[in-house]
């Protein structure tokens, strides 16, 4: 079987997971049991569903800075609203879908960069998260926290979890019409609009799909947490765009992965803990990121090679 | 009629139309008697936003993906470096400036090897090595906050003629930036980088050198203003150069560069960081909480952009 | 069929874009089973036309109107409204979804493939029609279109344009179809155009290969200056009658000068795989082969071989003439000024800043010898018709001092009147001493080469020289391999 | 009370959200100059040290998951937010483990809280200007980072302060965000529109950057509250020895770290300790400033590290 460059985009972030599983399961066997998997992996939910949420929106050639500010204020009304209120809430939830929505509409219509307005509305989420929570606070509903500490038998929750929004990402985004479109917007937008469609709609709908996995990403956020302030998901924007790209997406022309996206997440989230097992000074413990960084998307290069050499032979 | 074809003609305006208008709100609060001390503290803060904004205008004109986001980390840690270095020392400014540009240097090459190298996107290749410039600066002094010599200290707040001495500074470097961008051969090229690679490349254009170079510039300019920053404030400290991060972008897309690259605006990053700076004082001044204050900034840039593109529109 | 009802027709349209006058009062009548010829020059309106047709482009005046139906305002006519009626594209820049499969990309296009299982029976539709017009094409419809050599995607965007996916294809718009697509291919596509004009479907097929329309086309339309010239019936034409109704002056074909000496060697070259060959002073090498057997490739290769990548040169090595002008070629956001001195730019420095003066009086220069259609070369590049734009390229690997310049198929577009001219100047440049490396998909093109290397399976498999360069050489060598 | 368990075994882990400041950094080094001997001595097997890249709670809730993981007996913690580390402290808990939270405590009820009364800090500030200035006046504030809890507590203290002596105003608030460069800038922000000024109310290591601001406005210069830094301690005393100069300086000493640890190393130790426990701030005073200015490192912040009797006896003391 050939290799083709799709293939091995694929094949980059599930060898970097599997070389850094190893790695931690050596550094800590005890890692390798149920509820160590788990603990590893649960946190990472979230983060794998905003990175879906960034894929849509890179899907169309756009990129979201206020992807950390949004899942914040979702965090905060989910631990205000949803909570006390859930009729509410659930109405907040709605009308920040349909935010996002309008913005694609007014990036589309007025031809405006999604960088900048994005940029602008991460102030606007903020603000709002902060009026709700002025200092942190808040509580899970409790189906949510049960939602999240539920305990399948044999996989654990996190895995399951993480398995059943890739596929179902992967289902909207490789297999639906609807998904063909959005990337088609993302690969030759006028050809689309020749073909009769609405690219205005197709947008729209990316952005609310985005809002979508965006606000699932809060909730499950806060279920794990169990509660919420106006800062907590912040770094949510610069990891879920490089979750996308980990997970061979490409900032320009469509092309992404939901399984890859995913699996980028897993793989940042997992940096981290083997990060901690290796008992690095804390001077260099920041620096350790960006070099794993490096190293996992150099992981890319060497496949490349790899591949190139197998096609001279 | 001829406003909309003059402003068509000059994106830039419209950052410091709004830049005009908000200094106006904010001095009508005292009925104009803060309009001096004002002026002054927006041009002394905003320089801070030029110097690195230039360098990230060269990045973002490169084309669609290319951005720095180690600015912050290369600001701390040429500033702490070189304050460590001189350590309060007259004789050692000389060596304590080129150090800092050196750092600066030093990061644009490595930025630059990642992302060629390794094929990485920009935007991570920086981000990941914004870390390990970031932990290099906490390894080399801990965050222990090292005066300035007093000479510089008193440069950088000085002021000549009633202009602050690092808007000077900003001032010139934004001629140079503006004829190297506009009048030179190098300009020409990156702009042409900017719009289609495999094109500038067909085109005889020595595509990696420029990028090179353009990628070094941003990073020297960054280490300049961490350098100029931390004898302004006294000392170096982990983290000054956090905010700088979103400013540097945010002063080349809201000065009317475009972000998907090849066409860049060099007056708009003075309206924009004047803007930017202006538009927090006015909501502390008119005494907003910080929730409205930051839907307030953000629907204003928003507003900005919005107010911008109509411009686009009518021209068309 | 009578066919004095047209199905569609557009009277009197006008269409302009700031200055420029696109269409200027242009009416055209579309009946069935019959395939019009739509030829003129380089920016004569005639995509203009295709884009009212196809209901993107709203005209400032004229209507468009449908038979059978109440005539539809030029308001309601509209891209969508096109489709319903069975009206397909093939517009002159490609415009398929790089980033998707074939059968994705055939979703996109046809409404009629909604519903369950649609990847399976667009997978079965597109292979399907692809083996009805492209026999032996050897196209997998899970390929991502990326991923196809020009020649294919062209291939497939024919295709989905003629499918039928519930909506049977009623009239076929071809804007230049045959431009990436090599001699064997096109007869391919010419011959089911006319199965399908037999068969009672509309084609308008638009290129500046004159003996195509003459052999294909029952009515050739000639436009010049966004007006309609004449309208007859294709039998009343002759290829020399073709090229007087179009106003370029019928000259003298470019000849290959017989009998010349060969100069100094400039450049070796030993690929990976096929012939190693040289290149001397003053020689026009022609790269022939069917599309897309590694022609291109060699070119990229010898360029990033001669180019700098660090420093810019003063002398430069070698220059470059694009083909796919959109990917590789054009400068979007610039003038057609820039654009053209791009590749000078070392020339016209004076302490590492551009000369104005220098760029100006280059700019004129060139649009007065190659003949930009342009009333001021500030406009930017995009407001050039297709072939204007490709002529600036050419002008801008010209324009530098280079004494090698490669040409990946820098005719594609461009009208006959402009081809000979570009020929005598390639001719002169010659003699000067430049050497030229041409890949062309036109065959006669390569009979006006000093010597021909064909291309098969990513090498060069044979070499001809001087008189043996003929096209039954040329066609033995690149199916055969041997000479 | 005798220890009736042995500590000779037990790991310690400190988990910090946080290290991009100089009262971070004094923080991480009091607890190696204070562990390291202990872990020297066999007081405790281990004691590490682990760092999240920026200040965020969901990476520091996986960073306290991996010590989990890594079977640690006790988790000190310094966290970036009261409550969104609550699940992750839960799971410790009920895994058996010690979690002691300091500075940025959490509010699950299972973890020890080692609290500063940052609602005190900030009302002692007005306390002070109040006995300085009974006229009263026009107070600026800097504040810290929206959002955050410390932020809002100091804030509270502050505004309660003005309360108590109405003869003060706040007549403008800008938020800081702790970090010198940002606060400078927004002072001189504001600072052109407002009225005459007699105090600086602060959070902590802006007093500086405020001093430079006004300076630069060409004000006088009002009484700015420090924040223990010691490039704040040096202006003042010598503003002190050219005009005389008073001010106060209050923060929370770095060195609470290391309380943190020794109270870890009691709860493993079997001792009983109260779940909530209050640290005094510190605070530095015109007669003290001499002194403490000696003491302060270069560049650094004013610190105080415990002893395992010094914890002994805050931990008596709340009993
Ligand atoms: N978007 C546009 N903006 C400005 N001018 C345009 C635009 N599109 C076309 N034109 C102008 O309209 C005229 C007709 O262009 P058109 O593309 O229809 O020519 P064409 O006959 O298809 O030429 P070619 O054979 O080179 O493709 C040209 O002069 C061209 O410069
Ligand atoms: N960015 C931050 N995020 C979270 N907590 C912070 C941050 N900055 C400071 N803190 C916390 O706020 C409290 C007071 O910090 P303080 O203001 O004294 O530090 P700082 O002023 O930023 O230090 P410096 O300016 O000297 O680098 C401490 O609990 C500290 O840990
Ligand atoms: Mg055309
Ligand atoms: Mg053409």
């Amino acid at each position: 079987m050939r290799l083709t460059p799709d293939m091995i985009r694929l094949a980059v972030p599930f060898l970097a997971l599997a070389v850094l599983l190893a790695g931690v399961f050596w550094l800590q066997p005890r890692a390798m049991t149920y509820s160590g998997l788990n603990l590893l992996f649960n946190l990472a939910v979230p983060i794998a569903l905003a990175t879906l949420a960034q894929m849509f929106i890179i899907s169309v050639n756009d990129l979201d800075l206020s992807m950390g500010a949004f899942v914040s204020f979702v965090a905060c009304v989910t631990a205000t609203f949803l909570n006390d209120a859930p009729l509410v809430g659930a109405l907040i939830l709605l009308a920040s879908i349909g935010a996002y929505a309008a913005l694609g509409v007014i990036i589309h219509v007025r031809q405006l960069p999604a960088i900048v307005v994005t940029l602008g509305m991460s102030f606007v989420w903020t603000g709002l998260a902060v009026m709700i929570l002025p200092s942190p606070g808040g509580a899970a509903p409790d189906w949510i926290r049960s939602l999240m500490t539920v305990r399948p038998p044999f996989v654990p929750m996190a895995i399951v979890a993480s398995v059943l929004i890739a596929l179902v990402a992967h289902l909207i985004i490789a297999r639906s019409t609807l998904g063909v479109l959005i990337r088609g917007v993302g690969g030759n937008e006028r050809s689309v609009a020749r073909a009769g469609w609405s690219v205005l709609r197709a947008r729209a709908a990316a952005y609310a799909l985005a809002a979508l996995f965006a606000v699932l990403a809060g909730m499950a956020l806060v279920g794990l947490t169990t509660a919420a302030d106006a800062n907590i998901a912040l770094r949510y924007t610069l990891l879920s765009i490089a979750g996308v790209i980990l997970g061979g997406g490409e900032f320009v022309g469509g092309r992404v992965s939901a399984v890859g996206a995913v699996v980028g997440a897993l793989t940042l989230a997992l940096a981290g803990s083997f990060l901690s097992f290796l008992r690095l000074s804390p001077d260099w413990q920041i620096g350790a990121q960006g070099a794993i960084l490096i190293l996992v998307l150099a992981l890319r290069l060497g496949l490349d090679a790899m591949e190139r050499r197998r096609m001279r032979a | 009629m001829t406003f909309l074809r003059m402003t068509a003609s000059r994106p830039w305006l419209w950052a410091w139309i709004a830049a005009v208008a908000v200094f106006g709100i904010t001095i009508a609060a005292t009925a104009g008697a803060s309009a001096a001390g004002l002026a002054q503290a927006a041009f002394t803060f905003a320089a801070f936003s030029v110097i690195v904004g230039l360098g990230q205008m060269f990045v973002i004109t490169l084309g669609p993906g290319n951005i720095d986001l180690s600015i912050p980390a290369t600001m701390t840690l040429a500033g702490t470096v070189s304050l460590k270095l001189m350590d309060g020392q007259e004789a050692m400014i000389l060596p304590g400036i080129l150090v800092a540009l050196g750092i600066g240097a030093c990061v644009g090459v490595l930025n630059y090897t990642l992302i060629r190298a390794l094929r990485i996107p920009p935007i991570i290749a920086t981000l990941a090595l914004s870390f390990i410039v970031q932990s290099t600066a906490i390894w080399t002094n801990r965050g222990l906050r090292v005066k300035p010599p007093e000479s510089l200290a008193s440069f950088s707040t000085g002021t000549l003629w009633g202009v602050p001495n690092v808007a000077i500074v900003a001032g010139l470097l934004t001629i140079a930036a503006w004829v190297l961008l506009e009048r030179s051969g190098h300009g020409r090229r990156i702009s042409a980088i900017g719009q289609s690679l495999p094109a500038a490349r067909r085109a005889g254009i020595p595509v990696e050198g420029v990028r090179l170079a353009t990628y070094v510039l941003c990073a020297t300019l960054a280490g300049l203003c961490g350098f100029l920053l931390s004898c302004f404030s006294g000392g170096a400290a982990l983290n000054m150069g956090a905010e700088f991060l979103l400013v540097s972008i945010a002063v080349v897309v809201i000065g009317g560069s475009s972000v998907a690259g090849g066409n860049s605006n060099v007056p708009g990053i003075w309206g924009a960081a004047l803007f930017l700076f202006l538009v927090v004082s006015m909501l502390n001044t008119y005494g907003f909480g910080a929730g409205p204050r930051l839907i307030l900034t953000g629907f204003i840039i928003i507003a900005v952009i919005l107010a911008a593109s109509a411009r686009g529109r009518t021209a068309a | 069929m009578n066919e004095q009802t047209p199905i569609l027709s557009v009277s009197d349209a006008r269409v302009r874009f700031g200055e420029v006058v696109a269409l200027d009062g242009v009416s055209l009548a579309l009946s069935a089973g019959e395939c019009i010829g739509l030829v003129g020059h380089n920016g004569a309106g005639k995509s203009t036309l295709v884009g009212i047709l196809n209901g993107g482009l709203v005209p400032q005046e004229g209507r468009v109107e449908v038979s059978g139906k109440a005539a539809v305002q030029t308001a309601g006519w509209d891209v969508a409204t096109a489709r319903a009626l069975g009206l397909r594209c093939v517009f002159q820049e490609l415009s398929l979804c790089p980033n998707l499969t074939v059968a994705e990309n055939a979703r996109l296009m046809h409404e009629g493939l909604a519903g369950g299982a649609w990847r399976a029976r667009a997978r079965a539709l597109v292979s399907k029609t692809l083996d009805e017009i492209f026999p032996g094409h050897g196209i997998d419809p899970r390929a991502t279109v990326s991923m196809l050599p020009i020649a294919r995607r062209q291939m497939v965007e024919i295709a989905l344009a003629f499918c039928d996916a519930g909506t049977p294809p009623g009239i076929v718009i071809l804007d230049e179809p045959t431009s990436s697509l090599d001699a064997g291919i096109a007869r391919q596509l010419l011959d089911h155009v006319r199965r399908f004009v037999a068969a009672g479907g509309t084609v308008i097929l638009i290129s500046h290969i004159l003996s195509e329309i003459l052999n294909t086309a029952t009515r050739i339309v000639v436009m010049k200056d966004g007006r309609v010239v004449a309208d007859r019936p294709a039998a009343e034409f002759t290829q020399a009658g073709l090229v007087t109704a179009m106003g370029t002056a019928g000259r003298e074909q470019a000849r290959r000068l017989e009998g010349k000496g060969r100069g100094e060697v400039i450049l070796t070259h030993a690929p990976a795989v096929g012939l190693p060959f040289e290149i001397s002073r003053g020689e026009v090498v022609g790269l022939a082969g069917l599309a897309g057997h590694g022609q291109t490739e060699l070119l990229r290769a010898l360029h990033g071989r001669l180019s700098p990548e660090w420093r810019a040169h003063a002398d430069p090595k070698v220059a470059y003439v694009a083909g796919d002008r959109r990917l590789d070629g054009v400068f979007d956001l610039w003038s057609i000024r820039r654009n053209l001195t791009v590749g000078a730019l070392p020339d016209l420095l004076r302490r590492g800043l551009v000369q104005p003066e220098a760029e100006d009086r280059a700019a004129a220069d060139w649009k007065a010898r190659i003949g930009i259609r342009t009333p001021d070369m500030g406009l930017p590049i995009l407001s050039l018709s297709g072939g204007n734009q490709q002529k600036v390229l050419f002008a801008r690997a010209l324009l530098t001092r280079a004494p090698l310049i490669l040409m990946d198929d820098p005719m594609r577009g461009v009208d006959v009147g402009t081809k000979q001219e570009v020929y005598e100047i390639i001719r002169a440049e010659a003699e000067k001493g430049r050497s030229f490396v041409w890949y062309s998909t036109e065959m006669e093109e390569m009979e006006l080469c000093d010597r021909v290397l064909v291309f098969r399976d990513g090498g060069i498999v044979a070499e001809l020289t001087g008189a043996s360069i003929t096209e039954e050489a040329i066609l033995a060598a690149s199916f055969l391999g041997a000479a | 009370v005798p220890a009736v368990a042995d500590t000779s075994d037990s790991r310690i882990a400190l988990s910090n959200n946080y290290a991009g400041n100089s009262w971070r950094q004094a923080m991480l080094t009091s607890w190696e100059t204070v562990t390291g001997p202990a872990v020297a001595e066999g007081v405790v097997a281990a004691a590490d040290a682990f760092t999240t890249g920026e200040n965020s709670a969901t990476e520091q809730a996986a960073q306290i998951q991996n010590m989990i993981l890594q079977g640690y007996d006790a988790i000190v913690v310094n966290a970036a937010s009261p409550t969104a580390l609550n699940g992750a402290v839960r799971e410790a808990c009920d895994a058996g483990i010690v979690v002691v939270s300091f500075d940025g405590i959490v509010t699950e009820p299972c973890a020890w809280r080692i609290a500063v009364d940052f609602h005190e800090m900030g009302r002692v500030q007005i306390e002070y200007l109040a006995e300085h200035l009974p006229d009263g006046g026009n107070l600026l504030e800097i504040r810290g980072l929206a959002g955050v809890f410390v932020d809002d507590e100091i804030s509270a203290g502050i505004h309660a302060g003005v309360a108590e002596h109405p003869q003060f105003e706040i007549v403008g608030s800008v938020h800081g965000d702790w970090a010198q460069d940002v606060a400078q800038r927004a002072v001189a922000g504001i600072l052109p529109s407002l009225p005459e000024i007699v105090g600086v109310v602060t959070q902590g290591g802006d007093g500086y950057g405020a001093a430079q601001a006004i300076a630069a406005a060409g004000r006088d210069t009002p009484i700015i509250i420090m924040g223990n830094r010691q490039d704040e301690l040096l202006w003042w005393s010598e503003q002190k020895a050219a005009n005389g100069y008073e001010t106060m300086s209050v923060s929370i000493a770095p060195g609470v770290s290391t309380l943190a640890f020794w109270v870890a190393q009691q709860i493993l130790d079997g001792n009983e300790v109260p779940k909530e426990l209050v640290v005094p701030f510190l605070a530095i005073t015109q007669d003290s400033l001499a002194e403490d200015l000696a003491n302060t490192p270069v560049g650094g912040v004013a610190n105080v590290e415990y002893t395992l009797e010094d914890a002994q006896e805050v931990i008596a003391g709340a009993m």
